[in-house]
């Protein structure tokens, strides 16, 4: 699902394809919710209810060579960089038909073959390591474009910082998309920042910064498309900052003490799914049939995920400690 | 060091030495050799032991004031006090 | 002092000119790797092991960073992760702390986590211990901290040959390496053959044999060892010291054949007592010698306190040769 | 007909309180529809229903715990509402119950094999008491793993029943680890074959021993107590060198012969406090040096006192002195220790009336007295054996 660069697309088919990302997402999160209270998902599990808008408007613009670094709440993101979802459903199995072995769960989704570097469990962890990624491809010169997706929460952390000084610096390509949801956890944002206005931080840093409404899917992929093509060319970072909302819990245990129902219920009809197929279907661009044909499709691949999954074996105890160290004889990203 | 201590590590010598003895209830001026059968054997590890634990040599020809637990007392805490 | 010395077979250096010799020999061999760390260029290294070698290989190379372990070590990982070889100095154990997190969660377990997805082929190289008065936040002694952690090796080179030959072996292993300099030792000097190379990091050595009893240490505390074991064969003990080398991992074949010879171990670590690589060694011996053994094993360790500033504290706090001597003493049942 | 479950909300949620049904029967639920609230560690969770449907039957009323799983209300399915009667959707395959451990994740550290039994494999613990009673660990076997000499082994080697396990502190009782008992049968049975046996003959012969109690005084003077010399030392150097240079009170009467030993282990008559006897051996007494046979005769005292004598100690002697000390008798006839020919004894010294060149003078008199072996020699021998040792300790500069 790669989307040309050059100038934003508003083809049929393409608004298509952006509702069938978010709605495969949502359905996906739903499904992973009913399997958790099941106990077949176990560990904590974060879903991405309300932000679809983000992975699908900004990843598509990235190529395939590029890489992605992400967060906890990654399901979505690694479903839209073309992670099979039965492998990703088989890992919140643990099984070890899943993408990471069966050995990192929901936070942990890993694909050398997408160059997806990997969920983290660290608030702000994958900022250096983004930056990393980065440095390489400065001293390889591949001109690649790393996108580093983190919530407003990192942005409170010292790693977050002193990855931006250090792509500023050095000049490194990375394209850094704030996730702001509001909530860190149960935090809201007015009680753990002085500054609020994120996007503004990043200009401390000498680094272009822009703001999107997270819940508009077509001027996220807009802003991504300058910042894909800005970071490109200059081999110098970009800042997107994206302003969203997360309908469920932080995570599956979280009686939501912090946020009243009545602010649940405003963002409710200004999330991205609604507000798009609301929009198509003022402009006759989608039909009802088109909108129950993906859903049915989507439902028919989310039925085979869970069937891969049900049907996956467990690591053998035996290979407990394999891999704790590199094996010759197994080359790594296999 | 006080008597009571001096009293005390005289008493912990003796009795390694003659374990089934009830040396607390020995008279304090009867002859030890007799009252808890120890021999010159016996005597001489008794001196050895004051040696290393007070650092107070005892020679020979002091053996006989030694015999009685109050003899032993008497020279023992006055060898210390001149020491100081 | 480097070059165009007299062809003699050996030369004579200090721990840290070996140091410094095993990153210029690694830096020109190999063109992935690269110095990264506080002050390790201009400054030329908080412990002037990196003297010089900004001129010779440029910023890009020997890269001074920001105060930011977490940031820079996190990057070195990144760096490794797609086909760098960084070297990534932490000033000290101390700083490495704030690093801890890249260093554990990320470095030591990507590979396993990612199903072999992603390895982290780095070393990170710090200096440690006590013994320089700086008191309780730059005196830890923590390589059993990172000795405890699966998915990273740990080295500990005591000797000019290991400070020399050590780094060239870690970077060609492809999980990550910390190598652990002690502060103490920077300025040792001796001689090392002109020709000293690569050596290898999974091996305990025998630095002195001897049939009484096993004195086992690591990195500085080795030379306090091998003082006691020069006193105690004056006294008729033959003292066996066996150099670790390598922390993990522990090389159990050396140190049990030690022990099943001489029967008593004494284990000699600067790391505070519990919980410490000491008491490891101390069980595995129990583990796989125990049938052996004449006497209980000793540890001589740290004292279990904040390292103190003034000197005669210190060192009343670390382990020395006389603690070292009366350990092996009770051991053999000798007053 | 699909049941509604308590549901699994977090990875230690184990059970949850239904504190609000939302929903009663007959109700038309859709999937995603909150029905119920749960309390739970956390706080109040709303719950939601997979299941689209109608509400047939509450089956849980409110304010009770139950655990995660529990069947909470039964939901007719949509189809199953409308029309005939449906087979009910498949019941979920029943979850693979994974173990909390999967099998055989605990690796059970395999029990060390010990190494094969090179040298005489033991635990420490049997090494000690082995050490502690003179027991030679190569004459038992193993019953320990890989055939490892345990502590049980070495106490069964032992036989008798050890009075007091060794690591029991020393309390105010005799001799640890001694039996007493089991000593004195032992002594009665040698002492009884002794009489039974060899023909005694005895023989007393006394000695002016003031130059070696002068030596003795002005040697020590000078010396910490660690280092002094007792009269002791000096008796059984002296019947060493003695018993070196007359072979007959030397040796062993066995199967009808003598065998005369080129080795003098002096056996040294220890009384044990509180009773018993023992004669532990001083191996090579006629070679040792003064000091190094008094270090020895001291160490051999408190460790016999202690019950921890080695085997060889007991078997080895091959010649006995005894001495009962400043306290005992003049003179003391011993009984021979078969299967030695001869046992030496010292009496008490006492200062007597002494005839030097003519006139009479106070002298430091010791009675030295010798029982031996018929058998093998005779009065003439035993006599110049005497003399030998008295000449010894008037000349002690020889000893």
């Amino acid at each position: 699902m790669t989307v040309s660069t050059d100038k934003p697309h508003l083809s049929r088919d393409h608004m298509l394809d952006l509702l069938k990302q978010m709605v495969r997402i949502r359905r996906f999160e739903d499904k992973c919710v009913e399997l958790y209270t099941q106990e077949k998902i176990r560990g904590f599990m974060h879903v991405y209810d309300g932000e679809e808008a983000i992975a699908v408007g900004v990843i598509p613009v990235l190529e395939k060579r590029d890489r992605i670094v992400a967060t906890y709440r990654e399901h979505g993101h690694a479903l839209v960089r073309g992670v099979p979802m039965t492998k990703v459903m088989a890992e919140m199995y643990g099984k070890q038909e899943g993408c990471s072995r069966g050995r990192g769960g929901s936070m942990h989704l890993f694909d050398a073959a997408t160059n997806f570097h990997g969920g983290n469990a660290i608030v702000g962890g994958g900022l250096p390591l983004a930056v990393g990624l980065a440095l390489a491809d400065h001293m390889q010169g591949n001109n690649l474009v790393i996108a580093c997706f983190f919530g407003e929460g990192a942005v409170a952390e010292g790693e977050f910082h002193e990855s931006l000084n250090l792509a500023a610096l050095w000049g490194l390509p990375v394209l850094f998309v704030c996730e702001n949801n509001l909530y860190a956890m149960g935090t809201a944002l007015a009680i753990s920042e002085s500054e609020t206005d994120i996007q503004h931080k990043a200009t401390c840093y000498r680094i272009a910064s822009e703001a999107v409404d997270g819940m508009d899917v077509v001027a996220v992929e807009a802003a991504a498309r300058r910042a894909v093509h800005a970071v490109r060319e200059s081999h110098k970072p970009y800042f997107l900052e994206c302003r969203t909302y997360r309908l469920r819990a932080h995570s599956m245990f979280d009686p939501q003490l912090y946020r009243d129902k009545g602010e649940i219920e405003v963002w409710r009809h200004k999330e991205p799914i609604v507000r798009f197929q609301e929009w198509l279907q003022a402009n006759q661009m989608i039909h009802q049939d088109d909108v129950s044909r993906l859903e049915s499709e989507i439902d028919a691949e989310i039925a085979e995920a869970v069937a891969f999954a049900e049907a996956g074996t467990w690591e053998p105890v035996e290979q407990l400690t394999r891999f704790t160290y590199a094996d010759p004889a197994v080359p790594t990203g296999r | 060091m006080s008597a009571i201590d001096i009293r005390k590590v005289i008493q912990e010598e003796l009795n390694n030495i003659a374990p089934e003895a009830d040396i607390a209830s020995v008279d304090p001026v009867a002859d030890l050799r007799e009252a808890i059968d120890i021999d010159s054997m016996d005597f001489l590890n008794f001196v050895i032991a004051i040696h290393h634990r007070l650092g107070v040599d005892i020679p020979e020809i002091d053996y006989p004031k030694l015999v009685t637990l109050d003899g032993a007392f008497a020279y023992i805490n006055g060898k210390l006090q001149a020491q100081q | 002092m480097q070059q165009g010395t007299a062809r003699s077979e050996t030369t004579e250096m200090t721990y840290r000119e070996a140091v410094r010799e095993a990153l210029r020999d690694a830096m020109k061999r190999d063109e992935r790797v690269f110095l990264m760390g506080e002050d390790v260029g201009r400054y030329g290294g908080c412990y002037a092991v990196s003297h010089g070698l900004l001129a010779e290989f440029g910023p890009e190379r020997i890269r001074d960073t920001p105060l930011s372990e977490s940031g820079f070590t996190g990057a070195g990982i990144g760096a490794a992760m797609v086909g760098m070889r960084p070297i990534v100095e932490l000033m000290t154990v101390n700083f490495s702390l704030l690093a801890l997190d890249q260093i554990l969660n990320t470095a030591a377990t990507v590979r396993h986590m990612s199903g072999n997805q992603f390895g982290a082929p780095l070393v990170i190289r710090m200096a440690t211990g006590a013994g320089r008065q700086l008191a309780a936040q730059h005196s830890h002694s923590l390589e059993g901290w990172y000795a405890h952690i699966p998915g990273i090796k740990v080295l500990a080179p005591a000797t000019l040959e290991d400070a020399r030959g050590m780094l060239w072996t870690a970077l060609q292993d492809p999980d990550p390496v910390i190598i652990f300099e002690n502060v103490m030792l920077y300025n040792m000097a001796g001689k090392l053959a002109a020709n000293a190379g690569q050596v290898n990091i999974d091996k305990a050595a025998v630095r002195r044999s001897g049939r009484d009893i096993s004195l086992i240490s690591y990195g500085g505390s080795l030379w306090k060892t091998l003082e006691a074991a020069t006193a105690l064969a004056a006294e008729g003990i033959e003292a066996e010291v066996i150099d670790l080398r390598s922390l993990r991992p522990l090389d159990d074949a050396s140190i049990m054949a030690s022990v099943a010879k001489t029967r008593r171990a004494i284990i000699v670590d600067e790391g505070w007592r519990s919980g410490s690589l000491a008491a490891e060694v101390c069980m595995r011996i129990i583990e796989q010698a125990f049938w052996f053994l004449d006497a209980p094993i000793g540890r001589v360790c740290s004292e279990e306190v904040p390292i103190p500033y003034p000197r005669h504290l210190e060192n009343a706090a670390l382990p020395q040769a006389p603690k070292i001597i009366a350990a092996a003493k009770a051991a053999l049942g000798r007053a | 007909m699909a049941d509604f479950l308590m549901p699994s909300l977090g990875a230690d949620m184990e059970a949850g309180t239904l504190v609000e049904w939302l929903v009663k029967p007959g109700d038309w639920v859709k999937r995603g529809d909150v029905v119920a609230v749960v309390e739970t560690q956390k706080g109040a969770i709303e719950i939601e229903s997979f299941q689209p449907g109608q509400v047939e039957k509450i089956l849980i009323g409110l304010n009770s715990k139950v655990p995660v799983g529990t069947p909470l209300a039964q939901i007719k399915t949509e189809a199953e509402g409308k029309a005939a009667v449906a087979t009910p959707p498949p019941a979920p395959p029943p979850y693979p119950v994974t173990p909390a451990v999967p099998p055989g994740m605990v690796v059970a550290t395999p029990v060390p094999r010990p190494p094969p039994v090179a040298a005489a494999a033991a635990s420490p613990a049997a090494r000690r008491l082995a050490q502690e009673r003179g027991i030679d660990l190569s004459m038992i076997k193993g019953t320990g793993p890989g055939g490892t000499i345990t502590y049980a082994d070495v106490e069964q080697r032992l036989g008798a029943a050890v009075a007091v396990p060794p690591s029991e502190p020393m309390e105010k009782k005799r001799a640890i680890g001694l039996d007493l008992d089991a000593m004195r049968l032992a002594i009665a049975a040698a002492m009884a074959r002794s009489k039974r046996e060899i023909p005694h003959y005895y023989l007393e012969h006394r000695i002016d021993v003031s130059a070696s109690e002068h030596w003795l005084a002005q040697r020590n003077e000078t010396r910490p107590p660690e280092s002094r010399l007792l009269m002791a030392a000096l008796t059984i150097k002296a019947v060493a060198l003695a018993a070196h240079r007359f072979p007959a009170f030397n040796g062993f009467y066995r199967d009808n012969k003598f065998e005369s030993s080129k080795a003098v282990h002096v056996g040294t008559a220890i009384a044990i406090r509180g009773g018993g006897l023992a004669a532990p051996a001083l191996h090579d007494a006629d070679q040792l040096p003064l000091d190094e046979l008094m270090s020895r005769m001291r160490d051999l005292i408190q460790r016999t006192r202690a019950g921890r004598i080695r085997g060889s100690e007991i078997s080895d002697s091959t010649i006995t002195v005894s001495s009962l000390g400043e306290r005992g008798v003049e003179a003391l006839y011993g009984v021979i220790y078969p299967p030695q020919v001869a046992i030496v004894g010292f009496g008490k010294t006492v200062t007597r009336p002494w005839v030097i060149d003519g006139a009479i003078g106070p002298r430091p008199v010791l009675a030295v007295t010798l029982s031996a072996d018929h058998r093998v020699s005779d009065g003439h021998t035993g006599a110049l054996f005497l003399a030998e040792i008295g000449k010894l300790l008037m000349e002690p500069d020889n000893l």
